[in-house]
């Protein structure tokens, strides 16, 4: 497989998030919540503070290292709840089918109706502010189209050879699903997971924004970007390195899982010879 | 087509419908009440007979079931309910706001349209061209950028620096004022048509047919009027559609951001004050409008595409 | 210098970006008093230089000895906008309709000070008792204890509507007393008001129009401000740094003590709250001076007690807690807690008191060992969970002006908690101390009582004192007439404010 | 002797690539000549198709010419300008291709793509085009031409459609058309009416046929010339009942052999099958030997 | 015949319900894919089915196999229900009946190597023994000429025979009576289709198994079959040995579809095919039903008709009588 450009700049990028995610706690000069001495606050980029301070005196490069983790998190759980949810309903209707298939169709149809970031809200709305909210909102907000996306593909291969022969192999269903049919579909909803951990960092921010994201003391991006708006005049390094934090880390995300589809692409004509 | 077109339409009342239910739900558990949050200002004291009163007013010292039932009558009846707030039908208030919604999606999607599609369609004619390398690049980036960072950075730059154009506002509903905001929410479809312009080209370039017009002699221009264009359209009209219909659901943090008296922005604040007819009215007329246009979409689609019609 | 009459002003209203009702007498928020205060009048005002309340729509009022009924004489030559002049009926019928229990409405508790209004409020009784009309220009209000009815009924959702209009239409086309008429509403825009021509206070006003322009996200009033898109603006802490760090905006700064005391309020449940030295501990273990400066911006005053600084029962004498992490210390280790405790404190997401204070606080009470952490919550819930008593603490700003009477009555111990007693606070010397105030005719004597209640308080630190919010307000220089309100500054006298010409064309 | 129509002469293509250029087509040489119908049969991946390409000068990206000329009417085709390229193609060579669904561009109706030949190469109204898309539907024997030219491709069957390919490549009355696969994806008896039509349409108006296939019944009804391709090499060639009644070259006798014959269980009973791997075991043999016949020469040798 | 079939097929119904129609696209129209079939096999002998595109062997095969419900009728396997009420589980039809597939790219599972695709059918019908296992993989891939060692490896890495042969191991491995052969060489190419007939009726003979073998290549059926079925819109229209099909077709249909099959041999001897045929006097009154050169439609059950022995083992389809 052929590295392309997307998926070496966009792992770079991810990785670099990761690195510094794991990291934060040797790489970070300051504790992101109690190194704050109100005396420096909103101080320029130096060699003590090398992204400033933000407003309450914080150092914003370690803040923007332990917000990783954050957006990590944010990330790659929301993801997984998403992925679990979708792949689990996608690919049992795509194979069972009949009432089971029109339901999750019909619940699919409702989600995707229902913009992520309004639902994301409501149910931010009924759990409160905080990270393991975010995580559930987020979590259950955008599974309709990895849900989607099992289950075409889920059609498709319902009628192919290998998946036909388990079954007259004597496989049961569930086996069948979960050795024949999940491996197959991994590639697209894969792709389809990266790029869902950029749209969740995005949607963080959105709610934060909306003042329904991740609270402190967690110095999540979207947070720390929506504090320090209005310090845009004052001190911008606060909202320049969370926002810019924020760009390159969701770009990663992106370049990647469009450097995933690409090179998964090609690899899935191959069949057809 | 006019039953293919009466059935697209008659399919949205179901989700309409578990739409409605699942709001109702959700909104029913959620903490906080209006008549609380009259008073979480710090402005007002609590006052406890006070509430209780409110709440008999507007109807919540009803058990739940017995509130749904009203709610479905009540939209039975096309009425979404009287806001607890403004005491005014949430259909007004809606429909006040509505036109500002639209004006702001629309003159979004132009935006997105009038230079996504044509970019996308360039890149896709010189693939792997520093053009095409540059435009997807870009294309990504406009998907990566928080919304109301980049609203943020263009009120900054053309509003304050530049003084060429207002910086938030409906004004009377000029085209200045809703320059800025359309062009924020314009980016991400903007990013997302010019990249499914670009890959719907490049597939139909790639198709057999496209040989087989080749093979009949018809010079490059030709084959991408008459065979590429169109063909491609199919995808690009998916996406506009897509977009269009979510775009005022992804509107709320630009309307809040750019003090645009939309419905986003409505939702917004009822959900703040948990004005809860308000927030389901809204919430169901967003979701309407994504299903009728998605619905529309359909219709163009199978204009379009003959065989969508057999099925 | 002369006023000059005519031009518009740009007004912003920000705290929120709709307005959801032009009915004045049904909104529970500042927002939409932001257009009654040019459209509607109420029977008293608010003088924010004298810092009271005076009569508005009657020349005089007699008073009689108890100090219960109130015999007031209106304005000869008041007319409403649809040319109605203003009678008795008007101001029994706008009382009745804010009290009507169908209807709900937030001033309903203002008029249960008047003799039968609870009955009334409680829907036993189909006439307000107090109210008598005397003759046409002559009302007679018996209320039942002796305080001052003006602070009562100078709020904005008292305003008095004609009695001959359909009320219904007041909620979109509203018609009252005041120096401006209605013209338009754009929703979630602005609304639009012009200058009446028959209104009674004869040279007012000098603008010819207003238009209120709905602004709630700070950065937007900002450029916008800066634009000189807009007139006015009501600064962030943030903003009020640049501003005052900005030659060409520093001068036109409007500052003013508001009545708003911002606190940590302790729940008598949690158990080391229930010492009151590890309240004084947390009092002292916060440098709330370097908070104000660092984080606000200086856009506070740090709170001394529970009444602010514009109040005659504030005591000028006395000290803020000093801050003294090694007296928090020995005060906790007294209490039980030298090795320290944790809390959590329930907090919106608002910058100048909410989360980011917790944030700024928690440092500084892990010093002394207290570990601290915020609950994040939703603005629309704070007030609920709050007065249903489950937190073990909370950050809040809640009002204390200007009546200290009302103020010191949220700790009585008879209110409850789900009133305004939040921190449910009991203590016998402060009741009996409230209640002789309560009782007091003699306003001189009644704030001395009121003075000694506040400072017991202070001693108790039921809440941690903050501060009081120290509210700003930029105007562009060609605006004049502006008044310091420790009431709510952004609640201007629209009828006094001119414009001179070094506005911008538009505005002129 | 007539000159012959279209002249292969030593063409190669490659496969260019960064890490440099791999043969696909080596040395390939024929000649058809007018009213001819030649055959190229060979198994998947000989390069039947490319050659094809390389002649209506189609390829794309990674394929390209590396030698030899494609000569037809006396120019040749490698070296023509695009321009002039574009106005023979279609015109004086017509192509028609396997799979007719997706050939066809599926949201135009068949009439308007028959009726592009004529707007494109005769310069007629697109009024008068249509009306000669109708006759030419007419032509390959489509029933009610008047309705099917208002048809989309997939209102049609696979045999219907594959008439109006044949329709389209013959509209302008082309000196050569080249089949690649036209029946593959049909049914034996639509496969059959299809050969039949184009056997006497290119017989009637004289058109030259290419004709591309791997299944040597096909290619032993239609064709009077053949050449077996395999590996990019053309193996053999001769004239069709030569190189059935006697095949020389050791693959061709193993595809041959390969393929049970209709009616040989009748006859003989029934017998093992030929294994062509074990009948070509050293494949660089194979490549270099080749048996190409001279027109006429039936059982003639040459090297 | 002799005692009760190894599998018998009897008055066989498949209906697909095609969505669409109807105001709110919930009508359904049924699409006749199989009408009435039935069809017996015997042990060890290999039946084949002939038809055009679309006429339901597929559907035919894949209702064998318990992959598509029937929508009435049945199938029988040593006299006891195969489908419908009574039928087998998974695990026990297994050992009864296996399918190759057409497509043999489609017919391997990617993600796992050929040792994973074998063994798991074993494992599952409890064979635990990880060595017994293996030489019961080993034996089979050197059956269908593979080599043990290519057991490690992934389909991708194997060409389209070889892939096709790994089908075939896999359905024989768990020694299957009847192997239902769906278009087993049509998708390869012309050299390796030999190899892969070849080996087919080797392990027909080496194991005794019974072929239920689904085929439009007409040469391929002769070569390989015993019977041979004729099936023309859902129905058989023709049914007899492979004999009574190709040197004494009856059926109008079998006719054209045996004479328009383009052979190297018909057509250099330019022979007219259809000359070949002598015409067989068909029972008083009767007529064929149809005779191929119209094209039902299939939303609607055909006329009634029904197959008519005109020599032992032989049967046409024609029209009931009246
Ligand atoms: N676009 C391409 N890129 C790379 N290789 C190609 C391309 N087209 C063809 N080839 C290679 O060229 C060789 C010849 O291919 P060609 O399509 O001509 O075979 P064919 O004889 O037509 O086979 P088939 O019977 O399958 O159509 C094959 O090895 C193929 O892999
Ligand atoms: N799952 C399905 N849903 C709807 N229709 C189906 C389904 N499967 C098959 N059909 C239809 O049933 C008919 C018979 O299909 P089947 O696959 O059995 O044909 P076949 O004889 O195997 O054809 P081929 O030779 O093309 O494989 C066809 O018209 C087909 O379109
Ligand atoms: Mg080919
Ligand atoms: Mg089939």
């Amino acid at each position: 497989m052929k590295l392309g450009f997307n998926i070496l700049l966009g792992g770079g990028l991810t990785a670099l998030v990761i690195i510094g995610g794991l990291l934060a706690p040797w790489l970070a000069p300051f504790d992101p919540v109690l190194d704050a001495n109100l005396m420096n606050s909103q101080l320029p980029p130096d060699s003590t503070f090398w992204f400033g301070t933000d407003s309450q005196g914080r150092d914003v490069y370690s803040r923007i290292l332990y917000g990783a983790q954050i957006s990590l998190t944010v990330g790659i759980v929301s993801q997984i709840i998403n992925t679990l949810i979708g792949v689990a309903l996608g690919i049992s209707a795509g194979y069972w089918g009949g009432w089971w298939d029109d339901l999750v169709n019909g619940l699919t149809n409702v989600m995707l109706a229902i913009p992520s970031l309004i639902f994301a809200l409501a149910v931010m709305a009924v759990l409160g502010p905080g990270l393991v909210s975010l995580l559930i909102a987020l979590g259950l907000t955008n599974w309709s189209w990895t849900c989607r996306i099992a289950r075409s593909s889920t059609l498709s291969l319902k009628s192919q050879g290998y998946v036909q022969a388990a079954q007259t192999l004597g496989y049961g269903d569930i086996r069948i699903m979960m050795t024949q049919i999940l491996p197959n579909i991994m590639g697209p909803i894969l792709v389809m997971a990266t790029l869902g951990m950029g749209a969740a960092v995005l949607a963080e921010a959105a709610l934060s924004f909306l003042g329904l994201g991740i609270q402190p003391p967690y110095p999540s991006w979207g947070s720390m970007l929506t504090d320090a708006r209005e310090l845009i005049r004052l001190a911008p390094w606060a909202a320049i390195f969370p926002g810019l934090a924020i760009f390159l880390s969701v770009l990663g995300f992106n370049l990647l899982g469009d450097g995933l589809r690409d090179s998964l692409d090609p690899h899935m004509r191959t069949r057809k010879t | 087509m006019l039953q293919f077109t009466i059935r697209r339409i008659l399919q949205v009342i179901p989700t309409l419908l578990v739409v409605a239910l699942l709001i109702f739900v959700i909104f029913s558990v959620v903490p906080g009440s209006f008549a609380a949050s009259l008073f979480s200002d710090g402005r007002t004291t609590a006052n406890p007979e006070m509430i209780a009163q409110l709440n008999r007013e507007l109807g919540l010292d009803l058990p739940l079931p017995q509130r749904f039932l009203n709610y479905v009558m009540d939209l039975a009846h096309l009425d979404l309910g009287t806001s607890f707030r403004t005491r005014q039908p949430v259909l007004q208030l809606i429909n006040d706001r509505m036109w500002a919604s639209l004006q702001l999606a629309v003159a979004a999607m132009v935006f997105a349209v009038v230079i996504g599609v044509p970019l996308g369609f360039i890149a896709a004619m010189r693939p792997g061209s520093i053009l095409d390398s540059v435009t997807m690049i870009g294309a990504v980036s406009g998907l990566s950028m928080p919304q109301f960072w980049l609203g943020l950075l263009l009120m900054y730059v053309f509003a304050l620096q530049l003084g060429w154009l207002p910086s938030f506002g409906y004004g009377n509903g000029s085209l200045r004022n809703l320059i800025l905001p359309a062009i924020t929410l314009g980016v991400t479809p903007l990013a997302l048509l010019a990249r499914t312009t670009r890959a719907g080209v490049l597939d139909v370039m790639n198709a057999d047919f496209i040989r087989t017009a080749h093979a009949k002699g018809m010079s490059e221009s030709k084959v991408v009027r008459w065979h590429v264009a169109r063909n491609a359209l199919v995808l690009v009209v998916t996406t506009v559609g897509l977009q269009f219909g979510s775009m005022i659901g992804q509107a709320v943090v630009i309307e809040k951001l750019f003090a645009w008296p939309g419905i986003g922005s409505l939702l917004v604040d009822s959900v703040a004050i948990r004005d809860i007819p308000v927030v389901q009215g809204t919430i169901l007329v967003i979701v309407l409008w994504f299903l009728l246009i998605n619905t529309a979409v359909d219709l163009i689609y199978a204009a379009i595409d003959p065989r969508i019609k057999q099925r | 210098e002369e006023p000059r009459h005519g031009g518009t002003l740009n007004f912003t209203a920000p705290y929120g970006s709709n307005f959801a009702t032009l009915d004045i007498h049904s909104s529970p928020s500042i927002q939409e008093m932001f257009i009654s205060q040019a459209i509607h009048r109420t029977l008293y005002s608010w003088d924010a230089t004298a810092n009271k309340p005076v009569l508005e729509l009657a020349t005089s009022v007699d008073i009689s000895d108890d100090g219960l009924v109130y015999t007031y004489h209106l304005l000869p030559d008041a007319v409403f906008h649809n040319g109605d002049p203003l009678t008795a009926d008007d101001v029994i019928f706008s009382y009745k309709r804010i009290a009507d229990p169908a209807n709900a409405f937030p001033g309903a508790r203002r008029i249960s000070t008047i003799k039968g209004g609870a009955e009334f409020i409680a829907g036993e009784t189909d006439e307000i008792e107090g109210l008598k009309k005397i003759d046409d220009k002559t009302l007679e209000i018996t209320f039942t204890t002796p305080a001052e009815p003006g602070f009562a009924l100078m709020e904005n959702n008292m305003a008095i509507y004609p009695a001959g209009v359909d009320v219904a239409t007041q909620a979109t086309d509203p018609v009252g007393l005041g120096p401006f008429v209605f013209k338009e509403h754009i929703p979630g825009s602005q609304v639009v008001v012009e200058k009446f021509e028959d209104y009674y206070d004869d040279d007012k006003p000098y603008l010819d129009r207003v238009n209120i322009i709905l602004m709630a996200e700070g950065s937007a009033r900002d450029v916008a401000f800066r634009n000189q898109e807009v007139d006015v603006s009501i600064l962030g802490s943030t903003q009020y740094q640049s501003y005052q760090e900005d030659p060409a905006l520093k001068d036109n700064l409007l500052e003013v003590a508001e009545v708003f005391t911002r606190n940590i309020g302790f729940s008598p449940e949690y158990e080391p709250f229930q010492d009151k030295r590890v309240r004084q501990a947390i009092n002292h273990a916060i440098n709330s001076p370097l908070i104000i400066e660092r984080l606000l911006k200086d856009k506070a005053y740090p709170a001394v007690g529970w009444l602010p600084m514009s109040l005659s029962a504030f005591d000028a004498d006395r000290k803020p807690y000093e801050y003294d992490p090694e007296k928090a210390k020995a005060l906790l280790a007294e209490a039980g807690y030298e090795d320290g405790f944790e809390f959590e404190v329930t907090a919106t997401p608002d910058e100048s008191w909410g989360v980011p204070i917790v944030e700024a606080i928690l440092p500084m009470l892990n010093e002394v060992g207290i570990t601290v952490r915020p609950k994040p919550i939703e603005s629309a819930a704070l007030g609920e969970t709050v007065s249903s008593g489950d937190f073990q603490a909370f950050i809040w700003s809640n009002q204390t002006g200007p009546d200290a009477l009302s103020v010191l009555r949220c700790f009585y111990s008879k209110t409850a908690q789900s009133s305004c007693n939040y921190t449910a606070f009991s203590n016998p010397e402060f009741d009996a101390l409230f209640e002789a105030a309560e009782a007091e005719l003699d306003p001189e004597k009644q704030t001395d009582l009121l003075r000694q209640a506040n400072n017991l308080l202070q001693d108790e630190a039921p809440v941690w004192f903050f501060n009081y919010n120290k509210a700003v307000m930029a105007y562009q220089p060609w605006v004049h007439g502006l008044v310091p309100n420790a009431n709510e500054l952004a609640l201007q006298p629209y009828d006094e404010i001119w414009i001179d010409d070094s506005a911008p064309e538009s505005r002129l | 002797m007539t000159e012959p129509l279209l002249d292969v002469r030593n063409l190669d293509l490659v496969l260019s690539h960064r890490s440099g250029d791999l043969p696909i087509l080596q040395d390939i040489s024929f000649q058809i000549m007018p009213g001819e119908t030649y055959g190229l049969v060979g198994e998947s991946g000989s390069g039947k198709s490319v050659t094809s390409l390389a002649i209506m000068g189609l390829l794309k990206k990674p394929l390209k010419v590396s030698g030899g000329q494609v000569v037809f009417q006396g120019q040749d085709l490698l070296k023509l300008r695009p321009r002039r390229m574009r106005d023979l193609r279609g015109d004086r060579v017509a192509m028609i291709f396997q799979e007719p669904m997706t050939a066809l561009n599926p949201l135009s109706t068949v009439g308007r793509q028959i009726a592009e030949m004529y707007v494109l190469h005769q310069g007629k109204s697109w009024r008068e085009a249509r009306r000669l898309a109708v006759h030419a539907l007419d032509s390959v024997k489509v029933p009610n031409p008047e309705r099917r030219v208002g048809n989309y491709p997939h209102q049609m069957s696979g045999g219907l459609r594959q008439r109006v390919m044949i329709a389209m490549a013959l509209a302008c009355d082309p000196d050569l058309l080249i089949a690649d696969e036209p029946t593959t994806a049909l049914d034996v008896t639509v496969q059959a009416e299809v050969l039949r039509l184009i056997k006497e349409l290119c017989a009637a108006r004289g058109t030259a046929v290419l004709f591309i296939s791997h299944d040597l019944g096909v290619i032993a009804s239609i064709c009077q010339r053949v050449g077996v391709m395999y590996a990019g090499c053309l193996v053999e060639e001769n004239d069709t009942v030569a190189l059935f009644s006697n095949p020389r070259h050791a693959y061709t006798r193993g595809l041959m052999g390969a393929l049970p014959r209709l009616g040989s269980r009748l006859t003989h009973g029934r017998q093992r099958l030929v294994d062509i791997d074990s009948v070509i075991a050293d494949r660089s043999v194979l490549t270099e030997t080749r048996f190409i016949m001279p027109r006429g020469a039936a059982n003639g040798e040459s090297a | 015949m002799t005692g009760t079939p190894l599998l018998q097929i009897d008055d066989l119904h498949v209906r697909f319900p095609i969505a669409g129609g109807g105001l709110l696209g919930t009508g359904r129209r049924l699409l006749h894919a199989v009408n009435g079939l039935s069809l017996t096999l015997e042990k060890g002998e290999c039946l084949s089915i002939v038809g055009e595109s679309g006429c339901g062997k597929s559907t035919t095969a894949l209702t064998v196999m318990g992959l598509q419900e029937p929508s009435s009728g049945s199938v029988s396997f040593r006299g006891a229900p195969f489908s419908g009420p009574g039928a087998p589980d998974r695990m026990q039809r297994a050992k009864a009946a296996q399918i190759v597939f057409q497509d043999p790219y489609a017919s391997l599972n990617p993600r796992q190597t050929v040792h994973a695709s074998l063994a798991a059918p074993l494992r599952l019908h409890g064979i635990r023994s990880a060595s017994e296992i293996a030489d019961r993989i080993e034996t089979m891939l050197v059956n269908v000429g593979l080599t043990a060692d290519q057991a490690r490896r992934y389909p991708h890495e194997f060409s389209g025979g070889q892939r096709q042969r790994i089908g075939i191991a896999r359905a024989l491995i768990l020694e299957p009576e009847i192997v239902v052969l769906d278009e087993p060489v049509s998708a390869l190419d012309v050299s390796i289709r030999a190899q892969i007939i070849n080996l087919l009726l080797d392990l027909q003979e080496k194991y005794g198994l019974s072929y239920l073998m689904i085929s439009h290549d007409l040469s391929v059926v002769e070569h390989m079959s015993d019977r041979v079925a004729v099936m023309f819109f859902g129905q058989i229209v023709e049914e007899g040995s492979w004999q009574h099909i190709f040197a004494n077709p009856v059926h109008p249909y079998t006719r054209r579809l045996i004479a328009e099959i383009p052979d190297p041999d018909v057509a250099i001897r330019a022979r007219d095919p259809a000359a070949g045929f002598t015409d067989v006097p068909l029972p008083q009154g009767r007529s064929f039903a149809m005779d191929g050169s119209n094209t039902p439609d299939v939303f609607t059950a055909p006329m009634p008709s029904e197959l008519v022995e005109i020599d032992p083992g032989h049967r046409v389809r024609l029209s009931l009588r009246d």
